[in-house]
């Protein structure tokens, strides 16, 4: 709604260039779209840093969509955890806070919204692969928010890394941890 | 033509220019442009269109140049250290009367600046660039479908006034993904370019053809003289302005506030005034199509005793010198610009709420 | 006998394996199963014995994360 | 007796109002153009050619030239070359004529970059050993110890060295012909005419970017007279820049088609960059 | 210093150049500058000062970059197309906060243009030029001595802002002969230049020192973060607006129609006025002598019901934009431009006699 | 037991924060300048030394670096380089650290031109064979085959030929020292050291402008791991592009100081010109 | 006083490119300067032709000098015949009109100024080199109008061209041929 | 025996010079007392008879002042 969108749901998700984030945004952004009118799929990303700070803010609503940029989002999810200080203060109230639990030196301090720290690093290096964080985390806001239903984000999945066996069944495996672990 | 994607919009200028039948593009990578470059090297020699990486982006223009002088439609992209490097095209280009695109994704600046998202290349793009006091229309598409569609009126409205059209975009725009429908726009028919430079042997009079940057000095059947050149500009900008002015109200009628902004802050400063609205404040919004030309007399139209303005742009302060001058004190004219942003580094925005906040004050 | 050792700073490491790969006497090895915070895979110097500290891991190190030690008992001369 | 035209002012030269050429006494740019124009008549090109000209005295001259032609930027032929070549491919012959400036100081850029990239059209620049048009400063290709307005004392090594740019383009792999012509004395004008057909022949037959260097008098610049300025040519300007081809073989002809090595994922979206 | 000279203007610019104690020239033919440089080259290596001409104005403008970066005084001249391939540098120079001096001999444009006089880069300086909305002063000179006397004050205003500084001559003014006094100016004391880059050893801290253009994405104990650094270019370019504005207005007191101009059409339209006086027509003149900043409160407040505006540029319209926006409907505003010239060819001119009757027309 | 530190972070080299340097894992960039370092340090040149970059992936190292350096304009080091050795003179040893993108493609005029002028600055390229910060476009040094985002086929040579620049800098009478390294092994590591010194030599012996080109990993936009990207410069890049030394003598020796040949008027009043 | 110079004497001098009219203006604007203390010499000149129209416009006053520009001379003197169409009309009545009368294929049809036509090419040619006829038109000009002493005009020619004997003589010999041929 | 003629062209003809240095049979001179319109020095066929149309003056001529005219009963073979 702050974003001026009127039926509709507005998500960050934020990180450290290259592991993922914007990615992750997009499989969403494009399973979202087979539900909804209205998407948009905004990445950021700094200028000097090689693993500097990224995000996705993604929008999808069944009416047009005024501003691409989200100042209060119903969701973060964050996947390096020095990134949840600028956004913890910006969901809204009955949000969601999904967070990388690695590194993570502190509890999240809102009590207004669901928090979940995850650690998917961990996940991800247990199926074989430490870049699959993304996609646990992806899941975990699925399971949790069910803002789309999963088939929807999965079949995504195939279609983006359908071109390599490897790298789809890891990133199908981490989606289905990350569900599992929102439902635990 | 009815397929519907989900592209940036920095890949949706790739299909306005296939749906204007452009023929040849000329790029150099810069940030954040770079997914235009690269949609037309994947796409282009697909096509059997040229696609060319130059050395440069004054290798852009130039080529482009070349390319314009053969009767083909032709582009470049292109951003802000970049746009620097074409100005000495662009001069000549006006002078040369050749159609061409130039897709200017802004960044901010001045310098190398960062490769993230701002608007401050709205004095170079429709008061300044080049010497010689030439004008080229400016369009400023704030979604990704206008994007596409403002491409295409590029086109048209370059072959039409035989004069380089930009299509302002920014970092924001351009990297954003929205769905796009690629319809195919309609234009007036153009006459044919008959004036192209094709070899001697391609023209149906048998005479030779020449397209110069020295026009002016350099007589021709068209302009012997320079003022006579002069004078062919001036009509030909004064059509521009009489003819070419776009932009689009949002809630206008009863407004008191009018917000004026371009691009992916004029989509911010619409949500700003959705949440105004539900706040029960009256505010509007003008949002510009075209930046040059301006339109003052709609702006002057608007403004009044019982009307302030609020303009929203993120730069220090550009566009708001124009709607200064076509309010000219009829009402009081407000300015929130990229100080107003979240937070100090480049990824700093302004948000809608920021936008509420700045109308609330100016209306209380 | 050990002539030296060397240090690696996990918090500079990338993994990309080029100590690994270079130095002389194969110290240097990638277990696979250590990662750095921020998720790369970590190399150890397992066979210190070997090591002569001819600096060659330190030089071709493109994240200068690895500091040299010479044992000063030792009398071997240094390249470079 | 009946007489039969044999030589004059070319076919393809328009004299505008007949007005005298404008350049100056003695110039030997119109003579160079003159050389081109035969060879395009020899060759049956006049309906596909398409000249390139930048700024400098020569681009006056297509002016009077009837064939098709576009100026472009001070330097940037190459560039406009390119526009032109890449969308008429086999359809036209393009060919720049630049002065030197043009070409190796403001358009050094522009040219390597073509040679790079093997274009296939034809560069012709004319070497005056000066800025012709601008009153006579120095050129990347002044001689050591000539006065110009800008080395009032004579060319030293303060400014550098003369450059030699069809040697310096036969490193590139891209570049199928070089050569450099003078016409100061008729017998090298035939032979400038040669080069300027085999350049303009390698184009035709798709071999590369063909370069012709070719030096012309600029009396007044050189401040001297026209007949001054012949024998400086030969006393001075041929021993710095020796007449010749330079390179004449094939350019890329050994390379295979692309052999792709890396393949990278067709990433649609950009991450991070500059 | 008492030596009297009879100088053309761009001479003029020399000797400004070594009473300002400038050390490094750099510079690319081009007409009407040629004099400019042509002087340089036969001056400044005989003082032990560098001349270099440079491979093109591009080259130039990023040899004084690396000059200025130095510490040294520096500068570079140049006209049209020149102008348009130094936007780049310009926006680098004002992203890396480097002082310099650009002198600009307008010429007749847009592209190759003509070589001869005209006034058709006001807005490219003043608004325009390359990415991201850096401002720099602009001075107009309107005589040989004037553009001697500005070129000391340009240096001075670049050294104490930081910033480039353009003075904006023409070819009338570049190419015609005046006497020339060389008097020293005197300016309020500056701070030393320690930030240049002079290596490591000689910083008195110990401390290296860097110059980059990627201020604002490189972060340096200045300015931390990108909008650290807009705010300081923002409060940079607000003290100049206010401080540096200058003009001069002539027999404007009693007048009810008054003339706006700079430059070489400025001493044109001074003569108009004398004329005009001299037929009992109370007309005035005001004078630009810094075209940005602007003097729009001054304009502002010479306007009202009684007077009226005469804009005479050698343009087809471009500051008097600005003369618009700061009368703001107060007084109506009329223009003389280039088409007023008195014979189409690249020679014709606005004579005094064709502004006399143009003030004759407006106030009748 | 006693231990001395013997390798290691450069003295030099100041980490901001505590960070990782801001580059991809393998990236050979900071090794490249590693060894400039290690040279300006063995020479002795920490104070006097002002490195010019311009922008590319190396233009963020000099953040990390105790020297002073300017950061100019894309392609432009040479330029800038040549306004501040103009003005220092002997009194600082400058040098240019750029991309090959910026070095030759956009840095092509400014190169070549330093190059005519003789200018006495040291140009070190790094060849990465792509356009790396901006997310692995084709560089004029990309090879036959190669992919990247704007070659998606593979450079083929509708894209011309790769560009061999210290080969190309050999015919200019201006430039005294040309050579080609790569830091992918240890023994190429100080074999390119020693030519970094050398021409950093030529420098402080005011011989002209000397070049290096340093063959640099940038595995993510080549698409390979660290490893495979060191494997891929031996058998790909180096064949391509040879290493060694190819231009050594000293230039300019040869040339006698001004001559005048031709004696202007001293005109101080332009006549008509362009 | 058109071009608002209050006391003062303007002229123009035009010819073609290369044939010494700038020069010719620029020796009477320097000796003007010994006398006067406001003294404007503006060239102009064509950007496409060598050997184009060019002309030199000297003003020179007691007073500030206001425009460069001037519209209506006192004088002008035309050394290429094809010239006299754009200034016939503008000289000042009572003024002077002093034209080369090779190529002149016309009379001069103002009757309101002092008119004066000079074979200054052949007289010039006479003396040795054609190149000196503007001095024999200025000498024509300064013998006609004696708005400056001709010993100034003289010392500047001396000046200038000092350094070549020959040139130095030849200009010399062609001004007083000029000043000859107006007291005849 | 002239086999061929020359004409200049007097309103284009800058007097260099080039024609009188480069006609092989030396058919041309510059009398010194010959002024065009434009005053350049004229040069004139003064050899007429041994000009054999060859052409090389028109070819060496800047101003394309010359046209070279060949007797058509003569024979000889014209080189180019
Ligand atoms: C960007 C730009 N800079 C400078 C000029 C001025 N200019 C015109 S021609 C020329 C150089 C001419 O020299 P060259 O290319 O050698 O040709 P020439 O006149 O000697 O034949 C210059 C510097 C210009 N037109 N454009
Ligand atoms: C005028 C201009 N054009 C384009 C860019 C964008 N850009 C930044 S770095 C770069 C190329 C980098 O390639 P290279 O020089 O090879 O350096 P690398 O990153 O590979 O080290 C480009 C095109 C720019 N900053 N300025
Ligand atoms: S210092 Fe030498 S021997 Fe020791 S680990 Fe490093 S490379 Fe191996
Ligand atoms: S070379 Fe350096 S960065 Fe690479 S694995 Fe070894 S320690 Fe890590
Ligand atoms: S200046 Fe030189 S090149 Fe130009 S027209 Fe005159 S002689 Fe020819
Ligand atoms: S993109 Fe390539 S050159 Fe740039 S930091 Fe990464 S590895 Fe290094
Ligand atoms: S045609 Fe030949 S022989 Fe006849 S005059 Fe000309 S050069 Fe001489
Ligand atoms: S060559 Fe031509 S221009 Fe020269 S003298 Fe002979 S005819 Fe005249
Ligand atoms: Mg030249
Ligand atoms: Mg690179």
């Amino acid at each position: 709604m702050t974003s001026g969108n009127n039926r509709g749901h507005d998500v960050i998700m934020a990180g450290i260039g290259g592991r993922g984030v914007l990615v992750a945004g997009l499989v969403l952004a494009q399973a979202a779209l087979t539900r909804f009118d209205h998407v948009v799929w905004l990445p950021s990303m700094t200028t000097a840093m090689r693993g500097g700070p990224c995000e996705a803010a993604v929008s999808f609503s069944s009416e047009p969509i005024a501003s691409p940029l989200v100042w209060r989002p119903q969701a973060v999810v964050v996947m390096e955890s020095s990134q949840l200080q600028g956004l913890e203060d910006r969901v809204q109230p009955g949000g969601v806070i999904i967070v990388e639990e690695a590194g993570l030196g502190r509890k999240v301090k809102r009590d207004d919204v669901r928090v979940m720290m995850v650690p998917a690093i961990a996940t991800a290096v247990e199926i074989g692969d430490s870049q699959a964080a993304n996609m646990v985390l992806l899941g975990v806001y699925i399971g949790l928010t069910r803002v789309l239903p999963p088939e929807l984000v999965e079949s995504q999945i195939a279609g983006k890394f359908g071109g390599n066996d490897r790298v789809l069944s890891l990133n199908r495996a981490a989606f289905s941890r990350g569900l599992k672990l929102a439902s635990s | 033509m009815e397929e519907k994607l989900f592209v940036q919009g920095n890949e949706a200028v790739g299909w306005g220019a296939v749906a204007a039948e452009c023929e040849a593009f000329f790029g150099y990578p810069i940030t954040p442009q770079n997914e235009i470059t690269e949609w037309f090297a994947r796409e282009f020699p697909a096509r059997g269109k040229v696609f060319v990486q130059s050395q440069s982006e004054t290798g852009s223009i130039n080529m482009v140049h070349g390319a314009s002088a053969c009767g083909v439609r032709t582009m470049t992209s292109t951003s802000g250290p970049g746009w620097g490097l074409m100005q000495e095209g662009m001069s000549n280009l006006a002078n040369s009367e050749l159609p061409c695109v130039i897709v200017l994704v802004q960044r901010g600046g001045p310098g190398a600046g960062t490769t993230r998202h701002a608007q401050m290349d709205y004095m170079t793009t429709t008061h300044g660039g080049g010497a010689g006091g030439y004008k080229n229309i400016v369009l400023a598409p704030a979604s990704v479908q206008e994007t596409y569609d403002l491409v295409q009126t590029a086109f048209h409205l370059a072959d039409k006034y035989r004069n380089p059209v930009i299509v302002l975009s920014d970092a924001i725009l351009g990297q954003m993904a929205e769905p796009l429908e690629r319809r195919l726009l309609e234009f007036d028919p153009l006459p044919h370019k008959d004036w192209a430079v094709t070899g001697r042997g391609r023209h149906s009079d048998g005479k030779r053809r020449s397209i110069s940057i020295g026009q002016g000095f350099m007589p021709n059947p068209t302009y012997p003289t320079y003022l006579s050149f002069m004078e062919g500009l001036d009509v030909k900008f004064r059509r521009m302005k009489e003819a070419e002015i776009r932009y689009e109200t949002y809630l206008t009628e009863d407004a008191d506030l009018i917000l004026v902004a371009y691009g992916s802050i004029a989509r911010v400063s619409q949500g700003a005034v959705n949440m105004a609205r539900a706040a029960g404040l009256k505010v509007g919004l003008v949002r510009l199509i075209t930046l040059w030309p301006f339109p003052y007399e709609a702006i002057r139209g608007l403004a009044g005793d019982a009307v302030r303005f609020l303009v929203v742009e993120d730069s220090l302060g550009q566009m708001v010198e124009d709607v200064n001058s076509a309010v000219a004190e009829r009402s009081p004219v407000h300015f929130l610009g990229m100080l107003a942003r979240h937070e100090p580094r480049e990824m700093g925005m302004i948000f809608p709420d920021r936008v509420l906040e700045e109308i609330k004050r100016v209306t209380s | 006998m050990a002539q030296g050792e060397i240090t690696i700073d996990e918090r500079f490491c990338k993994g990309c394996g080029y100590c690994v790969r270079f130095c002389p006497h194969d110290c240097i090895v990638q277990p696979g199963d250590k990662f750095s915070p921020q998720g790369y895979l970590l190399p150890v110097l397992e066979s210190a014995e070997r090591c002569n500290a001819c600096g060659i891991c330190a030089w071709m190190c493109p994240d200068h994360a690895i500091e040299v030690y010479k044992y000063v008992d030792s009398e071997a001369p240094l390249p470079a | 007796m009946e007489k039969e035209r044999v030589a004059g002012i070319p076919d393809m030269w328009m004299r505008t109002e007949n007005l005298p050429i404008p350049s100056c006494p003695g110039c030997q740019e119109p003579v160079a153009t003159r050389l081109i124009l035969e060879v395009l008549e020899e060759l049956g090109l006049e309906d596909r050619a398409i000249m390139v000209v930048g700024v400098g005295c020569s681009c006056i001259l297509p002016l009077s030239i009837n064939i098709d032609y576009i100026m472009c930027a001070h330097g940037r032929p190459p560039d406009g070359a390119t526009g032109m070549k890449r969308v008429f491919k086999d359809e036209a012959l393009v060919f720049t004529l630049q002065g030197d400036g043009d070409c190796i100081a403001i358009g050094a850029g522009p040219l390597v970059n073509a040679a790079i990239r093997g274009e296939k059209f034809t560069i012709i620049m004319l070497n005056n050993a000066t800025y012709g048009t601008t009153g006579g400063q120095m050129a990347p290709t002044t001689i050591m110890g000539q006065r110009t307005t800008t080395t009032p004392q004579g060319r030293s090594p303060v400014e550098g060295y003369p450059v030699h740019v069809p040697e310096m383009l036969t490193s590139f792999e891209g570049v199928a012909y070089t050569a450099r012509g003078a016409v100061n004395t008729p017998a090298n004008y035939q032979r400038t005419r040669r080069y300027v057909r085999t350049a303009f022949q390698k184009q035709l037959d798709g071999a590369g970017l063909s370069f012709v260097e070719i030096l012309a008098a600029c009396p007044p610049d050189w401040h001297m007279t026209p007949l001054e300025s012949l024998d400086w040519i030969e006393n001075k300007l041929i021993p710095e820049y020796p007449l010749g081809e330079f390179k004449t073989g094939p350019a890329g002809a050994a390379r295979p088609g692309p052999a792709p090595e890396a393949v990278p994922e067709t990433v649609t979206i950009a991450g991070e960059a500059r």
